[in-house]
């Protein structure tokens, strides 16, 4: 429990932190220091905060319950030892729709300000949504087909890739193949969007909070980076055999965040993005997986092959 | 993947080790320097001056456009020296005087800014208005980013929105065009930020002082924090000025 | 005490006739309690109650059977009621039509039918009342009956309305032929018959073939009425078809065809809701989409009967019943605030609304809390209904048949695509009406209305906020049902269990995040300045994304699925003169089917048109035909 | 022509008769139509309208009038859309209305205008499902102000304008007022990314018109100056180019070429842009032999790592998605508009200043053109250019001796004479004009960017093309603000 929530505070700025060392190196640059997103986000606490005129009461308070919806979805989520802090048979429809929650919300805030770059960034954003969510439903689907209806985190911790039984690693290779394009599209990296680039019209998510300020940005940073840490998090549980040690597990966790980090990098390093008007096709890519692994699943349980 | 791969170990690695110490090629015109009070040598020296940078036994490097005619036509009198640390925290600093008990030149200094309180000496980010600019400063603060000054790696950068910004960076003399633009910017960046100015064009008007299509009256109520001359100002000058405007530099 | 209800809702009509709007909503409230309470009692009580009422006059016996089902929706309709009267009331006042004379007549008329359909189980009268219902609406529909669209969606309605109950006739007949009983209190639906109801049934509930009469007569009716009609008297198609599904036998792919519908109802209804850009016609599609979410509810409660998982019908039911009743809780409300900004701005296009979050302040909080509630989002009402729904769904992944786990995950996809599209549509009607600024003259000079007009908003917003943080209370109420539906109560406790544990996480997580925001609006200092514009010197209220751009591009995946003729003219030229864009995404059902259907009819009674000639001689010729026909016929006879 | 006009450039001309009106207008279209293309049209403080026709291996032609009578004529932008930019100018700076001008509106504001920026007559349109975008003036990232109004049908750009001024520094005034040989440091300020450029143009002026001629010993170093300048800022492009796809390969290593470059220049001149290398006369800093030295190895290294990088990127398949068929410009767009540089030879309009109007001697330059005239054309001939020009300085290196700074003094300006120059910089075409009076000193300067014709151009090539490949589109042009505004 203590240990998820300290995790839950350190990892994900921590996360970005790697991703961008690693497009530093490969660009061949000292770059920015691995902590530098966090001091970012101190600075921005000691902002003060500039209100759009146009803007109404959402714009004020999206930043707060998105990052509380966000935290809470994440608290279903294992952050380095067996069990996460809540959990209930069924409980990631909870966790899917408080990151929709936060979502909306920052949409909403987005297009309080009434400025066409904003309405740019959230027609974007939410648009992902619309093949995210089966998506990843389909994915709980499948693991729930395979091992039960389970909390969120024990489907995953569950899990236990057998590599004599080839449909174990279907599962997980290409569950998490989808969970780690996921992982891409809701954490706005390339190349899907591009954190780095300073051009309003081709942000995604960066648009989306262009008048967002001080501690209000502070708060949707990280967010956005809690959200990228849940997806690393699922994926990294797969690895996590069963009847390890709890510190085996953290071990196993940490390791796993910090080589999705890196992966993620690497990704940046060497694509370049996708038209933008591309991007929605490239979104079905983790549904269209998600329903190919649980189609192999029910041949293999219809007694097929 | 290939060829990416070659391309990426010929690359190698750019970043200059320590861009605070770094050593520069002797050509570059930094800091000017008297070698001798000269009576005839600077009045001839201010007659061919094109911005009117000297006068007296000072040289207002405020305004230098660093055209060399100075240095080119009385070596004995005046030098620029290879030295890019050359911003200063007030425009007087970037007055170069004479001093007679000395024999030498004064030196410009920065002092931290008392604006930027804790916090921001790890991360401080950038937005840059460019107001009649001739291309040249914009280009250079663009490379104090890239992958050999990149000043990122103190946690300096240039934001999209002034809204994401803790300083101003204005270069250019200012058109009256773009006067509203300028102060709708500075507006538009929360509370705590400095001003800084890039480049003689920012600090003085430069070629541009008298000219009637400027409109400098905003700048002239502002008090900046941090003048980077130059024409255009070094990355590196730019690098330093910031860093020691953080108190970041010992 | 519910005939006393009846009768005093009776009485309402007395002041109707009179116009005496205030004293008719003072009467249908008390009536309205009356009812609330004798249902109430049925409800929880869980006995059946059954009063006979003889009438001289009438060779038969009217028979009221008040049994769980009728109580549950009763209690629906007797809340349901006077806040829309409520509102009603206020509406009339802010916007008198040249219908409002017989209008209130009508609506009392109305409700007072939709209680009988509930209350009758003898075929005839049933009929009788459900036809009234159909008559009165269609009347109160013709409130601005000089407008000619109103009239002629009234009548698009009616005549759909006839189509339906032609068909529920049928499918009642069938039933008399085969039990030779005018009462169905208690047999049981086969065959042919409980098609034909179900379909019947379906038109009323605006299932997928037959729903294009909702998004004709919500926007020309009243908002009060067409949050009625949308919240509560489709309700009673759902009514119907609860009793066909718990009355009958029903093979699996019986019900996956069912399934189907409803999943095809609801993708079909979201997509509209999505691309619409009436207001109000985009709320009519959102309520086909919540009928199909129902459906596929009810679908998984006989699935689950069927293959003996109780908790999957359980959940399915639970689903269906919580849902039912959170619709007809918000859905009224966003019909309310529609009219609200009607009165307003007198415009319902979104693209010409905007920035009305500053003069509708309070309009706009409540239809906030309306848009978040009809996204499922957590802490809203929606949720805690689809929550339960896909419960169901999922556990159809692990059934044994391959069959309908295949169903399960299509109907598991289907549904978070529906969900993420609601939450994309509602996203956009929130923010392109309320947010920025505002993009029409009417729009930037619009007024707050009085309490009146914010009164039952502002209740049913609060109700649907306290039914999304405590679940457990929803299901208190719909649990009687589900358990005389055949629901065991185990299943229902840990249903609730579950809910309590979240409603336990949601009130920590709204605690957590008001804590947050108080402390950040403390302790941080903040200023207010202008959009960051790029230093632009002035904003443009066009300068803002529109609705038909913020769907972009969803719109490119879904533009197969809608009949959008392009109205368009690029740009000419190096210097180009002019450019005009209209787009309009039609429904293929309406515009395709339907329109061609009508012409081919027309065609075909042209066909006959030549018969009427006004000749007197030929007139003559067809009696002597005839004639001829009728000796030829008698005479065939064999003795 | 008469004997007094200097057979190549920079052009010299004295002033011929003026035409009457109607002659002036008729003697343009058929030139046009000869496959002539206006060099300059503008208006002159004598009250006159002067016309520059250029065509390729020819010597300009020089047309001149009085101001129409009643400060308006038919528009020539009717009949030949390459005038549309020059009649709006004239109609600024003098309130001449061309008549019929399809697209007449302020261009950059000059002090004291009575036209106000906030109130630019924007096309817009009524339709309701459109919205609008304003970017600018002050973009997200560090570069130059210009407003751009997009009207888009969601994703796709249905229709974009520029407003631009926003540079407006009175720029030709400061050249025209004072010793005309004295402008080195402005001339170099007219666009700080083309110093030498637009430096080069104004010393060939300057020297035409005080009669001076450097000998070759320093024009070679020039001409080396003028290519170390395009080999640089065509890396800072493909840099910015891959930047804009989030390509971080490309933007890296193309970023430390540049710097590579631009630092030799900084070793030769003590500017990374090459300010203050040239002077009107000469040169100011020499080349001398270990110079020459570590400048030929510099570019030998860095031609080698170039080819690798450049390999590198145009075999991405992800670039090539997005470059390829971005923001098309038709060869018959490129001719109309009179587009030059880049923009034009991509489209496969081979007009180049050092083939078609060479100012120096020696040696035959043939000019790299593509076909497909979108952002891979361009990026891809920016290659190109840079190979191109690397084995051009590399012969010039090989063969070139120690060079001492060194100028030709300058009389006084020569009176009653206007001066062409005409030089190919990075962005294309540059022209300076100059005129003097009776007493030598000048009577007006013009100075004719090739971003002034290009601009327009770019509004549309992003004509239906998606708004988020706008930037990408805009640095595939990268054209200068200051130098169209002036």
């Amino acid at each position: 429990m203590i240990l998820n929530l300290f995790f839950m505070l350190v990892i994900p700025l921590l996360f970005v932190g790697i991703i961008n060392k690693t497009k530093a190196i490969w660009a061949g640059r000292k770059g920015p220091s691995l902590l530098q997103p966090l001091f970012t986000f101190l600075k921005l606490l000691h902002k003060q905060e500039i209100h759009s005129l146009s803007s109404g009461h959402i714009f004020r308070w999206a930043p707060s319950l998105a990052l509380t919806a966000v935290f809470f979805a994440a608290l279903f989520v294992p952050f380095g030892s067996r069990q996460a802090c809540f959990g209930f048979k069924g409980d990631f429809f909870l966790v899917m729709s408080l990151l929709a929650l936060a979502k909306a919300v920052l949409v909403l805030a987005a297009m309080d300000t009434g400025s066409s770059f904003e309405g740019m960034g959230a027609s974007r954003e939410i648009s992902f949504t619309a093949f995210l969510e089966p998506a990843f439903l389909l994915i709980i689907g499948s693991l729930a087909y395979a091992g039960g209806l389970e909390r969120i985190g024990q489907l995953f911790y569950r899990h236990t890739v057998n590599i004599y039984n080839e449909w174990s690693v279907i599962i997980a290779v290409m569950t998490a193949l989808a969970l780690f394009i996921m992982l891409l599209v809701e954490g706005a990296r390339v190349p899907f969007d591009d954190p780095a680039t300073h051009l309003e019209l081709t942000m995604i998510h960066e648009v989306m909070v262009l008048d967002t300020s001080g501690p209000n940005l502070a708060l949707v940073h990280y967010a956005s980076a809690l959200k990228m840490q849940i997806y690393a998090s699922l994926i990294s549980y797969f690895l996590i055999p069963e009847g390890m040690g709890t510190l085996g597990i953290t071990l196993v966790f940490l390791l796993g965040s910090f080589s999705l980090a890196v992966l993620a990098g690497l990704v940046e390093s060497l694509m370049p993005r996708f038209r933008i008007s591309r991007n929605l096709e490239l979104v079905i890519i983790p549904l269209s997986v998600a329903l190919l692994v649980l189609a192999a699943l029910i041949v293999h349980n219809m007694g097929g092959f | 993947m290939f060829e990416l791969l070659k391309a990426r170990l010929a690359h190698g690695y750019q970043a200059i080790p320590d861009p605070l110490r770094a050593r520069i090629h002797p050509s570059f015109p930094g800091v000017p320097v008297f070698l001798r009070a000269h009576e005839a040598d600077f009045s001839a020296a201010a007659a061919l001056c094109p911005t009117q940078a000297i006068e007296g036994f000072s040289l207002d490097f405020g305004k230098c456009v660093f055209c060399g005619a100075c240095q080119r036509n009385f070596p004995e009198t005046f030098a620029f020296s290879p030295e890019f640390r050359m911003a200063s925290d007030s425009r007087n600093g970037l007055v170069v005087q004479w001093d007679p008990a000395k024999q030498a030149s004064s030196r410009p200094s920065v002092c931290p800014s008392s604006v930027l309180q804790q916090g921001f000496s790890r991360s401080f980010a950038l937005r840059n208005v460019s107001a009649a600019g001739c291309n040249a400063c914009e280009l250079e603060l663009g490379a104090a980013s890239n992958v050999n000054f990149d000043m990122g790696r103190y946690g300096l950068e240039v934001v999209a929105s002034p809204r994401h910004a803790d300083a101003l960076i204005l270069t250019g003399p200012v058109s009256a065009n773009m006067a509203f633009a300028l102060e709708e910017t500075w507006l538009a960046i929360p509370e705590p930020k400095v001003l800084i100015l890039c480049g003689a064009c920012a600090i003085s008007g430069g070629l541009f002082a008298e000219e009637g299509a400027l409109d400098r009256s905003w700048l002239t109520g502002q008090s900046a924090a941090l003048f980077i001359p130059g024409c255009p100002a070094h990355p590196l000058s730019i690098i330093h000025g910031l860093m020691s405007l953080l108190g970041r530099v010992d | 005490m519910i005939c006393c209800g009846l009768i005093l809702l009776w009485l309402t009509l007395i002041p109707a006739l009179f116009r005496r709007s205030a004293l008719f909503t003072t009467m249908l409230c008390l009536a309205s309690v009356c009812l609330a309470f004798g249902f109430g009692r049925v409800l929880f009580s869980s006995a059946p109650q059954i009063c006979h009422l003889q009438l001289a006059t009438l060779p038969l016996a009217i028979q009221f059977e008040v049994d769980a089902l009728a109580a549950f929706f009763g209690c629906l309709f007797a809340l349901g009621f006077p806040l829309g009267m409520l509102y009603g009331h206020f509406y009339l006042k802010a916007h008198p039509g040249e219908g409002a004379g017989s209008h209130l007549f009508w609506l009392g008329i109305m409700m007072i039918s939709m209680f009988l359909v509930l209350l009758l189980r003898h075929i005839l009268l049933f009929l009788l009342a459900w036809e009234l219902m159909s008559l009165a609406s269609f009347f109160a529909i013709l409130f601005d009956r000089n407008n000619r669209q109103t009239r002629s969606n009234a009548l698009y309605y009616f005549v759909m309305m006839h189509l339906g109950a032609a068909v529920l006739l049928c499918g009642f007949a069938l039933l008399y032929l085969n039990t030779g009983s005018f009462s169905f209190r208690n047999l049981v639906f086969a065959g042919l018959a409980k098609w034909l109801l179900i379909i019947g049934f379906a038109f009323k509930a605006g299932f997928f073939p037959f729903y294009s009469w909702l998004p004709k007569a919500h926007p020309v009716a009243p908002s009060h009425l067409s949050g009625l009609m949308s919240g509560l008297m489709i309700k009673t198609g759902i009514f119907g078809i609860i009793l066909v599904l718990f009355r009958s036998e029903w093979q699996a792919i019986e019900l996956y065809i069912l399934l189907a519908v409803s999943l095809i109802t609801a993708f079909n209804g979201v997509i509209h809701a999505l691309t619409e850009t009436n207001l109000k016609r985009c709320l009519a599609y959102s309520s086909i989409e919540n009928i199909g979410l129902i459906g596929v509810g009810l679908c998984f409660w006989q699935l689950g009967i069927l293959f003996a998982n109780p908790l999957m019908s359980a959940l399915g039911l639970a689903g269906a019943l919580l849902h039912t009743l959170f619709h007809s809780t918000f859905k009224p409300l966003l019909f309310y605030l529609s009219g609200n900004i009607l009165l307003a701005t007198h415009s319902l296009e979104i693209d010409s609304l905007g920035g009305l979050h500053k003069n509708l302040n309070y309009t706009s909080k409540l239809f906030l809390l309306g848009s978040l509630s009809i996204s499922a989002l957590p802490m809203f009402s929606g949720f805690i209904s689809e929550f339960s729904i896909l419960g169901a769904i999922l556990l159809g992944f692990n059934s044994h048949s391959l069959a309908s786990t295949l169903c399960s995950v299509v109907a598991g996809g289907v549904f978070a695509f529906v969900s993420a599209l609601v939450l994309i549509a509602f996203t956009k009607l929130y923010s392109i009406v309320f947010s920025g600024e505002a993009r029409s003259e009417a729009a930037s000079k619009a007024k707050e209305h009085p309490l009146g007009l914010l009164l039952s908003p502002a209740i049913l917003a609060l109700l649907s906020l306290v039914l999304g943080l405590f679940g457990k209370l929803g299901l208190a109420f719909v649990s009687p049902l589900c358990i005389t539906l055949g629901i065991s109560q185990s299943q229902l406790v840990g249903l609730g269990g579950l809910l309590r544990g979240i409603s336990l996480i949601l009130v920590l997580l709204l605690l957590v995040s008001v804590i947050l925001f108080l402390l950040k609006s403390r302790l941080v200092k903040h200023s207010r300045h202008s959009t960051w514009a790029c230093g632009y010197f002035k904003g443009s209220p066009k300068l803002q994304y529109t609705g038909m751009a913020y769907i972009n591009p969803l719109a490119y995946f879904l533009k197969p699925l809608l009949h959008s003729p392009k109205l368009h003219q690029e740009v000419q030229g190096y210097f180009p003169r002019e450019l005009n864009y209209r787009e309009e995404l039609f429904d293929y059902l309406d515009k395709g089917l339907i329109a061609s259907l009508c012409r081919w009819l027309g065609k075909f009674y042209g066909l006959f048109s030549g018969i009427q000639n006004g000749k007197t001689n030929s007139y003559i010729t067809y009696l002597l035909l005839a004639l001829l026909a009728l000796l030829f016929w008698v005479l065939g006879v064999p003795r | 022509m008469d004997h007094d006009t200097q057979q190549r450039n920079p052009f010299i001309f004295t002033f011929p008769e003026p035409l009457p009106h109607a002659e002036f207008i008729s003697r343009i279209s058929e030139l046009s139509s000869s496959g002539y293309s206006p060099l300059g049209f503008f208006g002159t403080p004598e009250r006159e309208i002067l016309c520059l026709m250029g065509k390729a291996q020819h010597v300009p032609i020089l047309l001149r009038t009085a101001f129409p009578a009643g400060h308006c004529y038919p528009s020539l932008s009717v009949t030949i859309p390459a005038f549309h930019i020059f009649e709006r100018e004239l109609w600024e700076e003098h309130g001449i209305t061309p008549e019929g001008h399809p697209w007449l509106k302020p261009l950059r504001y000059p002090a004291g205008s009575p036209t106000k920026m906030e109130s630019y007559p924007f096309f817009s349109s009524p339709s309701q499902a459109l919205h609008e975008v304003g970017v600018g003036p002050v973009h997200a990232g560090v570069i130059e102000p210009g407003h751009f109004r997009f009207i888009c049908q969601g994703e796709s750009i249905q229709h974009l304008e520029i407003q631009l001024g926003y540079q407006h520094r009175g720029l030709a005034k400061l050249m025209a007022n004072g010793d005309l040989r004295s402008k080195i440091n402005l001339s170099e300020a007219i666009a700080g990314d083309s110093a030498i450029g637009h430096g080069l143009a104004y010393c060939l002026a300057t020297e035409a018109l005080c009669g001076a001629e450097p000998g070759s010993a320093l024009k070679t170093p020039r001409r080396l100056a003028l290519e170390l300048e395009r080999i640089a800022m065509h890396l800072a492009d493909l840099s910015a180019l891959a930047g804009d796809i989030a390509y971080l390969s490309g933007q890296n290593f193309f970023a430390a070429l540049r710097t590579t470059i631009i630092n030799s220049s900084l070793a030769i001149c003590g500017s990374r842009f090459g300010k203050r290398w040239l002077c009107p006369g000469g040169i100011n800093y020499g080349l001398n032999k270990e110079q020459n030295k570590t400048l030929r190895t510099t570019l030998l290294t860095a031609e080698k790592q170039i080819e690798l990088s450049a390999k590198a990127m145009f075999s991405s398949s992800g670039v090539l998605n997005r470059f390829d068929s971005t923001g098309c410009i038709s060869r018959k767009t490129a001719q109309e508009l009179n587009m030059t540089g880049i923009t034009a030879k991509a489209a496969g309009l081979p007009v180049d200043v050092r083939a078609d109007f060479p100012a120096f001697e020696e040696g035959i330059f043939q000019a790299e053109i593509l076909a497909s005239g979108d952002v891979y054309a361009r990026a891809y001939l920016r290659y190109k250019e840079i190979r191109q020009s690397l084995q051009m300085i590399d012969f010039w290196l090989s063969t070139l001796p120690d060079v001492k700074a060194a100028a030709v003094p300058l009389a006084k300006p020569r009176p009653n004479l206007l001066a062409l120059s005409l030089v190919e910089g990075w962005r294309g075409r540059i022209a300076h004009i100059v005129k003097t009076d009776q007493k030598g000193n000048t009577e007006f300067y013009r100075i004719i960017d090739p971003s002034l014709h290009n601009w327009f151009a770019l509004a549309l090539a992003v004509r239906n093309e998606g708004i988020s490949d706008f930037p990408l589109c805009n640095k595939s042009f990268d054209l200068s603000y200051c130098g169209h505004d002036l």
